[in-house]
């Protein structure tokens, strides 16, 4: 694969994870800030899987990725379950409305 | 088996089986249908009868191992005896000494032989033992010293196993009457009262009684059996600690508790110099066992063998200061660095003495001994055992065991004590009008009797009156205590008078233990024997010791006239006490209307005390008990003492003493039968007013009643200067040291005060401002706490930014 | 420009562009509608790493389940006609310049760091930034085999020693059962939550 | 990237035949493989629809198509398409429009990326991935995406039921299916098409059909639960057109709407393709004399075509097993069709009831039967399988032995491998390679 740098790879990783960041930040929406967690999540994926590519971490690497995509798949899971529960409460999916607990 | 160990199995199941049947009954009264049964007396009474059994046993096995032949031997002796006024003495004397070498060099070392079964026909049984010692069992190893439990069987401990034991027995069983009253849940002691003047109710102790008794037998005996002075030691306290529970046993009872309290607080005095001997023995002797012992493999020289040697003869050093131990062949003791080992010669009257002083306050002699009559706070057959078989005869049979490490000065002590107590007490007796003070204070003078005769090395006579004492005295108890039961507790004899035909049995058992304190006897021989009770034997023996004494010794004049007077006044006072219960006319009628002869669980008992009191010293001295017990006498007694340095005392050897037997006997018989009469006429006939002679000597009557102002001197000796000096440290403790303790906390409140200012101002105040920080720094803080998800992502990031950029910032290098 | 080059230029394009569209985007469906692209595309960048079980797991389980899931949510969580949560335009700059730095630190890190040199400092050995690929390389980006060795202890890419500690090894069995058995307590409790609970009505009387 | 096995031999034969470049040989392999594939994604769905039209036609006694194209009609498809074309692209008001668009391009994508690792023949795929099958399903799982997108996007509450009961029915089929698929890969031990074909071949009695009773079942749960999956009848509850008018795609009209349709049959054929490499021999006759003679006479005789191992024999053996792939899908596509128009549609309920209370026991059932099945086969008979196939054991073991006795590098030291002076190892794929020749051998 000529031509590909590592840091092609680092730079798509950060260019997710910063954008999974921004999201979190801004949706409003519960599921939205899911999807800039998942976002992170990738991001991070690409780094490892970079590296294992690259780096002599070798299949430990993905083994890690793939805990992560499996261990996501149960946050987004408890997420959404938490995310319907809230809107059951809530009737609405907004996170600002969700500030019981401000000081 | 071989002999010792037969005799050492049989005595020791019968000492331990008291001790099973303490704790038996101690556990089972645990259990409240238990309390109130006949089984906590029939348990003990089954384990100290079971006790004379097994006692008993040992007796006969002892005498079967000798083939009774000491005995035959002793009548030899006795004969031999009589012929040492036909100039046989020196010989016999002579005959002796390689003897007894060829024996012990033949003999174990643990065993020594009876000096007086070596008459040269009987040659083939001079190899039976008459001592048996050994081991049960060590307690404790210290290195050198060694605490264990020994034994030492002789014919002294068997005859003390089987006199304890068998008046225990009786006195058990009189107890089994004499307590029942105890078998209810709801007693109610007429003596004792609570503050409200009510009689005070309590549940019946009749179990812990008996559970005591079974322990104070299980103590002597275990004194008795005693192998080292350490043993004897332990024994001697477990005495007063049971002497102690049965005497406070009317716990509810004031004057108990005090009566108790001041026995024990007496005898401690006593104990203490008997733990200064204990130590004296212990630091120059090393050992604390009688006989031969085995220690690390060697065998080390008894406190017996090392102060006597095989000859029973003391060894000073050349100038006398210092004496030489010696082991059991009569060779000195080496040091290591090859000198003879010695011992200060005061050290050893200390080490003599002191011992004898815990004699003194068991067997309550001058001046210990005013604990003994106030000990009469107990049940009646506690104080029949306390003054017969158990705590008294404890200190009388210690005096005599310990025998040979007493130097002819401590004998001199011994007897003047004896003297003094026996004449103190009997002027006191004289007096009293409680039945059992008469008693107790005749037991006193009657210890002092033995003392005195151990003294003045009459050691077979001392203990022959110990054994005779105990069979008569336990009787005359039991025979006051089935009159007090009889008089629904009423001890005072001037309320009493005429039982006579009220109660037969226990008048005449009474009038047998009378006539034995006595000393009456018919003065002639019927059938070769005289005919006397045992007391006669016993006082005469040492009324003849006495005046063997004198004899060799001409200063020391009072150890016989004493003895000799003191004679006569026990029989005035014994017989005043006969009179005065059972003739003459009742003196509180309403009270001997309803007096009646004790049941026969009471009475066989007395029957059959009677017979041994009259009994047990038939013989005299060719007699068996005196035949037993003269084995036991420890080497160089029979053969008396020259004038020995420094005392300058002569001891009577056994052959002066039979010299003036006889015409001591008569003296003491004048003496009892003066005394008789003198008090048959004041008490039993009208001819003279004992009430007109109080009233002429009434000072002295007054100084008698008050038992020679001891108590009084006691208490400006002791117990004034006491308090008077407690009152000094009150005075000190609470002027001096409590102003100092006030001064401190004075000192101690200002500094806390400051401090509780430091603490408020400062330390309060850092925590209050610190407090007031966090909270404001909280409250302003609160304003981030937004609750919004996404403020607390920015902030994440923006937190995570800025440190990003203040690393880039303050390590540009990495 | 080579055809990896261009293949991993337009996945990467496609990967970072549904990111921040995802981003960007106001209405959530769309936003996960980006979301599936990118993460489909990012599955493409993980064929180019060599990583084809990552890459199909991503795609079975994000695009496929994760996915479906979030849609799902939408669905049963939007309440009205299409109500859409705008955010402020404050948050909105202030988020992204916060990503900007951000971005430009984790860029400049990435830049700055020497891959070969800390590569050769840990492993002792370098980096290689073109290892050409050819044709017929068959099992190029074929890790099956090896993760499932992996997964025993058995492993093909390391030398772990002695022939006998590849056996020992214990590889990562327990981990993933581990996972297994959380993901599946996951769900229970996920589905547990999410149930609808019944208010009971008060009583009037 | 895995290599494209189809593409890279067409590749190799460019780049050492015509001496271009190796960028350009690629592009030109690429664009080859593409065009096949995109062709093959509008013939099969032609194909099929007139297949359809023409069975349901019999079932209903009726003739179905008969003009266009000649005698049975068989344009009649290509006339629909172009009528479809030709069609108004309508987007409704209440619409997302952007989504609306795209929805259906990703169910179409998903259809078509599936044929990428689906192998037609020994050799005969875009990607001969090992982990083909795992790859398979996870695309087509990614169809469901875009129905739910259409459904959701359509404005329409019809369409958005059925988007749901789509989401709904295929995430809860997913499981089955997928857990249908591992039995016969437990068995087998490999993910790869090529190998689990290569396993079948001779007699029938070597599909995995008859490998054990599991198996066996295994294939009918499967192809119920594949049928489910592409939303066919009696499963159709997401375009029930009785109640939902269309269902998700109720508001699509023209070519957008035939995009569904068009991934519908692809996704048809690709279960069906899937279920015949797994249960039904893949490329293989089924007659072993003829397997035989296909591979060991037919493969590798006839002049070399430029590259070392590619005859012209081989060409015509994968023709063959390229006929005989497409005759088996064929037919399987065939009875799905004869169901739509046999059975009546269920309730969705009942959809999910049955999936969820039925077919993921029964498959969980079957998955550790067939786990369970060589232990107890073992023990009793002594042998791993019922017929006479290669036994399960022998080649894990050998896997183990190859993997212990490669070299072991990292990856990244390949190319100090290769410049090391142990030519033996030159080739880290070497190993690979030679578990594939080992069994089709």
């Amino acid at each position: 694969m000529e031509g590909i740098s590592l840091n092609s790879f680092l730079f798509v990783g950060a260019i997710l994870f910063v954008s999974g960041i921004v999201c979190m930040a801004t949706k409003r929406n519960l599921i939205g800030i899911l999807m800039g967690v998942e976002l992170v999540l990738n991001g991070a994926n690409v780094n490892l899987v970079a590296f294992s590519r690259y780096s002599s971490i070798g299949i430990d690497a993905k083994f890690i990725a793939l805990f992560v995509i499996v261990l996501a798949a149960a946050e987004a899971a408890v997420a959404l379950a938490i995310a319907l529960s809230f809107y059951n409460n809530h009737q609405t999916i907004d996170v600002d409305q969700a500030d019981e607990l401000q000081g | 088996m071989t002999t010792g160990e037969v005799l050492k199995t049989l005595l020791t199941i019968a000492w331990l089986l008291p001790l099973a049947g303490f704790a038996i009954e101690i556990f089972a009264g645990y259990w409240q249908k238990n309390r109130f049964s006949m089984a906590a007396a029939k348990m003990s009474v089954i384990c100290i009868g079971m006790s004379f059994i097994f006692s008993l046993l040992a007796l006969i096995q002892w005498g079967l191992a000798t083939d009774w032949t000491a005995l035959a031997a002793t009548e030899h002796h006795g004969d031999h005896a009589a012929a040492v006024h036909h100039e046989e003495a020196g010989n016999h004397a002579k005959a002796h000494e390689p003897h007894g070498k060829e024996e012990h060099a033949n003999t174990d070392h643990h065993e020594k032989t009876a000096h007086h079964d070596k008459d040269e026909h009987e040659e083939k049984h001079a190899v039976v033992p008459s001592t048996f010692s050994g081991r049960f069992y060590t307690l404790a190893d210290f290195g050198k010293l060694k605490l264990s439990l020994d034994y030492y069987i002789d014919s002294l401990t068997l005859i003390m196993f089987t006199m304890v034991t068998l008046i225990a027995t009786c006195i058990h069983i009189f107890a089994m009457g004499y307590m029942s009253d105890e078998l209810t849940n709801d007693y109610v002691d007429h003596q004792a009262h609570k503050s409200d003047g009510s009689h005070v109710h309590r549940p019946g102790r009749y179990y812990q009684f008996f559970a005591f008794l079974s322990l104070f037998c299980f103590s002597m005996l275990g004194l008795v059996l005693a192998g080292n002075i350490f043993q004897v030691f332990v024994f001697w306290e477990l005495v007063g600690i049971c002497s102690y529970l049965l005497i406070g046993f009317y716990t509810e009872r004031k004057t108990a508790n005090v009566a108790a309290n001041k026995a024990f607080i007496m005898n401690r005095v006593g104990d203490f110099g008997f733990l200064i001997g204990l130590m004296v023995i212990w630091t120059w002797f090393g050992t604390f066992s009688f006989t031969t012992s085995e220690l690390n493999g060697h065998d080390i020289p008894g406190i017996f063998e090392m102060v006597r040697g095989n000859d029973g003869a003391i060894s000073l050093t050349e100038d006398g200061n210092s004496m030489i131990f010696r082991d059991g062949e009569g060779h000195a003791l080496k040091n290591e660095d090859g000198s003879n080992r010695t011992i200060p010669y005061t050290l050893l009257v200390v080490a003599g003495l002191g011992v004898f002083g815990g004699c003194i306050g068991k067997s309550a002699q001058f001046p210990l001994q005013t604990w003994l009559p106030d000990a009469m706070e107990g049940p009646t057959p506690v104080s029949a055992l306390v003054h017969s078989a158990t705590m008294v005869a404890a200190g009388v049979y210690l005096t005599g065991r310990f025998y040979p490490v007493f130097t002819p000065e401590v004998l001199l002590t011994i007897a003047y004590i004896g003297c003094i107590t026996l004449f103190v007490a009997a002027t006191i007796a004289v007096v009293a009008t409680d039945i059992k003070r008469v008693l107790a204070y005749s037991t006193i003078s009657q210890l002092g009797y033995m003392m005195l005769a151990i003294g003045i090395s009459g050691w077979v006579a001392g203990l022959f009156h110990l054994i005779t004492h105990a069979f008569f005295k336990s009787l005359m108890f039991l025979c006051s205590g089935s009159v007090i039961h009889g008089c629904h507790h009423e001890q005072e004899m001037p309320k009493m008078g005429g039982l006579l035909k009220k109660m037969p049995v226990t008048a005449l058992t009474m009038l047998v233990g009378v006539i034995a304190i006595s000393g009456l006897a018919i003065p002639f021989t019927i059938f070769g024997m005289k005919f006397a009770f045992s007391g006669y034997h016993s006082k005469d023996a040492i009324v003849a010791t006495g005046l063997a004494y004198m004899r060799l010794n001409p200063s020391h004049i009072f150890l016989f006239f004493v003895p000799l007077v003191t004679a006569g006044i026990t029989a005035f006072y014994m017989f005043r006490l006969w009179f005065y219960t059972f003739l003459g006319r009742p003196r509180d009628q309403e009270m001997h209307d309803h007096v009646h002869e004790s049941p026969r669980i009471m009475t066989v008992p007395l029957l059959v005390l009677a017979l041994f009191a009259a009994g047990c010293a038939i013989g005299g001295e060719s007699g068996f008990l005196y035949k037993m017990l003269i084995h036991s006498e420890p080497a160089g007694v029979a053969e008396g003492v020259e004038a020995f340095a420094p005392a300058m005392l002569t001891l009577p050897s056994h052959h002066h003493i039979h010299a003036v037997h006889s015409e001591a006997g008569i003296y003491a018989l004048i003496a009892a039968v003066t005394g008789m009469i003198i008090a048959y006429i004041l008490y039993a006939t009208p001819l003279v007013d004992p009430g007109e002679i109080k009233r002429q000597f009434s000072g002295l009557h007054h100084f008698l009643v008050e038992k020679w102002h001891f108590d009084t001197l006691y208490d400006a000796m002791f117990v004034k200067p006491m308090h008077i000096v407690a009152s000094w440290c009150s005075a000190i403790d609470k002027k001096l040291f409590d102003s100092i303790l006030h001064g401190f906390c004075a000192v101690a409140v200002k500094i806390a005060r400051f401090d509780r200012q430091f603490d408020e101002k400062i330390v309060d105040g850092l925590v209050e401002t610190l407090g007031d920080v966090t909270f404001s720094v909280g409250r302003s803080l609160k304003v981030l706490q937004t609750g919004k998800l996404r403020q607390y992502i920015m902030f994440i990031a923006a937190s995570v930014v800025v440190l990003f950029i203040l690393a880039f910032v303050l390590f540009p290098s990495i | 420009m080579t055809i990896p080059q261009i293949l991993f230029y337009i996945f990467a394009l496609v990967t970072c562009g549904g990111a921040i569209a995802v981003v960007v985007s106001q209405n959530v469906v769309r936003m996960a509608f980006w979301l599936i692209v990118s993460l489909g595309s990012l599955s493409g960048l993980f064929f180019m790493a060599h990583a084809d079980f990552v890459a199909g797991a991503q795609l079975l389980i994000y695009v496929g389940g994760t996915l479906v899931l979030l849609v799902f949510g939408v669905m049963l969580t939007a309440s009205g006609a299409q109500r859409q949560l705008k955010m402020s335009p404050a948050d909105g700059f202030l988020a992204a310049g916060v990503g900007t730095v951000f971005l430009t630190i984790i860029m400049s890190t990435v830049i700055s760091v020497d891959w070969d040199g800390v590569s050769k400092t840990l492993t002792g050995e370098v980096v290689s930034q073109k290892i050409p690929t050819g044709y017929n390389k068959g099992e190029e980006g074929n890790t099956i085999r090896r993760l499932g060795l992996g997964f025993l202890g058995i492993r093909a890419d390391k030398d772990l020693g002695a022939p006998e500690d590849k056996k020992i090894s214990t590889g990562y069995l327990l981990p993933f059962e581990i996972v297994s058995i959380h993901l599946l307590v996951v769900l229970i409790g996920a589905s547990y939550l999410a149930r609808a609970k019944r208010k009971v009505a008060p009583r009037t009387n | 990237m895995p290599s494209i096995l189809g593409a890279s031999t067409i590749a190799e034969y460019l780049e050492e035949s015509w001496n271009s470049s190796p960028g350009l040989a690629m592009a030109i392999a690429a664009i080859v493989h593409v065009t096949m594939i995109m062709g093959l994604f509008g013939l099969i769905p032609m194909v099929f629809i007139w297949m359809e039209r023409k069975v349901a036609g019999r079932i209903q006694d009726r003739l179905g198509p008969t003009r266009v194209g000649g005698r049975f009609g068989w344009l009649q498809g290509l006339a629909d398409g172009i009528k479809l074309i030709q069609k108004e692209d309508l987007c409704p008001k209440e619409a997302d429009p952007f989504l609306f668009k795209m929805a259906p391009y990703i169910t179409c994508v998903a259809a078509i990326c599936g044929f990428i690792v689906l192998p037609f023949s020994q050799g005969w795929g875009s990607v001969a991935s090992d982990i083909g099958l795992f790859v398979l399903f996870a695309i087509l799982s990614i169809e469901v995406v875009g129905i739910i997108l259409a459904g959701y996007s359509s404005g329409s509450k019809w369409s958005l039921f059925g988007g749901m009961r789509e989401a709904a029915q295929m995430v809860s089929y997913e499981i089955p299916l997928a857990i249908c698929g591992l039995v016969p890969i437990v068995a087998l031990g490999t993910l790869n098409f090529s190998e689990i074909s290569a396993v079948q071949r001779g007699w029938a009695s070597n599909w995995m059909l008859f490998h054990d009773p599991f198996t066996f079942i295994t294939f009918f749960v499967y192809f119920i639960v594949a049928t489910a999956g592409c939303k066919r009848a009696p499963f159709d509850l997401a375009e029930a057109e009785s109640e939902l008018v269309g269902g998700f795609h109720t508001e699509y009209s023209g070519m957008r709407w035939s995009f569904f349709f068009m991934a519908e049959y692809a996704a048809m054929f690709l279960v069906s393709g899937v279920a015949v490499i797994l249960f039904l021999g893949g490329w293989n006759s089924g007659i072993g004399f003829v397997d035989s003679f296909i591979d060991d006479v037919v493969r590798p005789s006839g002049p070399s075509l430029g590259i070392e191992g590619f005859v012209l024999g081989s060409y015509i053996a994968n023709l063959i097993g390229l006929k005989i792939m497409l005759i088996k899908a064929s037919l399987l596509v065939f009875v799905q069709i004869w169901v739509r128009w046999t059975l009546p549609r269920l309730r969705i309920d009942q959809v999910m009831t049955t999936c969820l209370k039925y077919l993921i026991p029964i498959s969980c059932f079957l998955f550790l039967g067939s786990v369970l099945w060589p232990v107890v086969l073992s023990t009793t008979t002594g042998k791993t399988t019922l017929f006479d196939a290669v036994p399960l054991g022998d080649r894990f073991q050998e896997q183990v032995e190859r993997t212990n006795s490669e070299p072991v590098k990292p990856i990244l030291k390949k190319e100090e491998t290769k410049q090391d002076k142990k030519p033996a190892h030159s080739n880290n794929s070497a190993g690979s390679q030679e578990t594939v020749s080992l069994i089709t051998e």
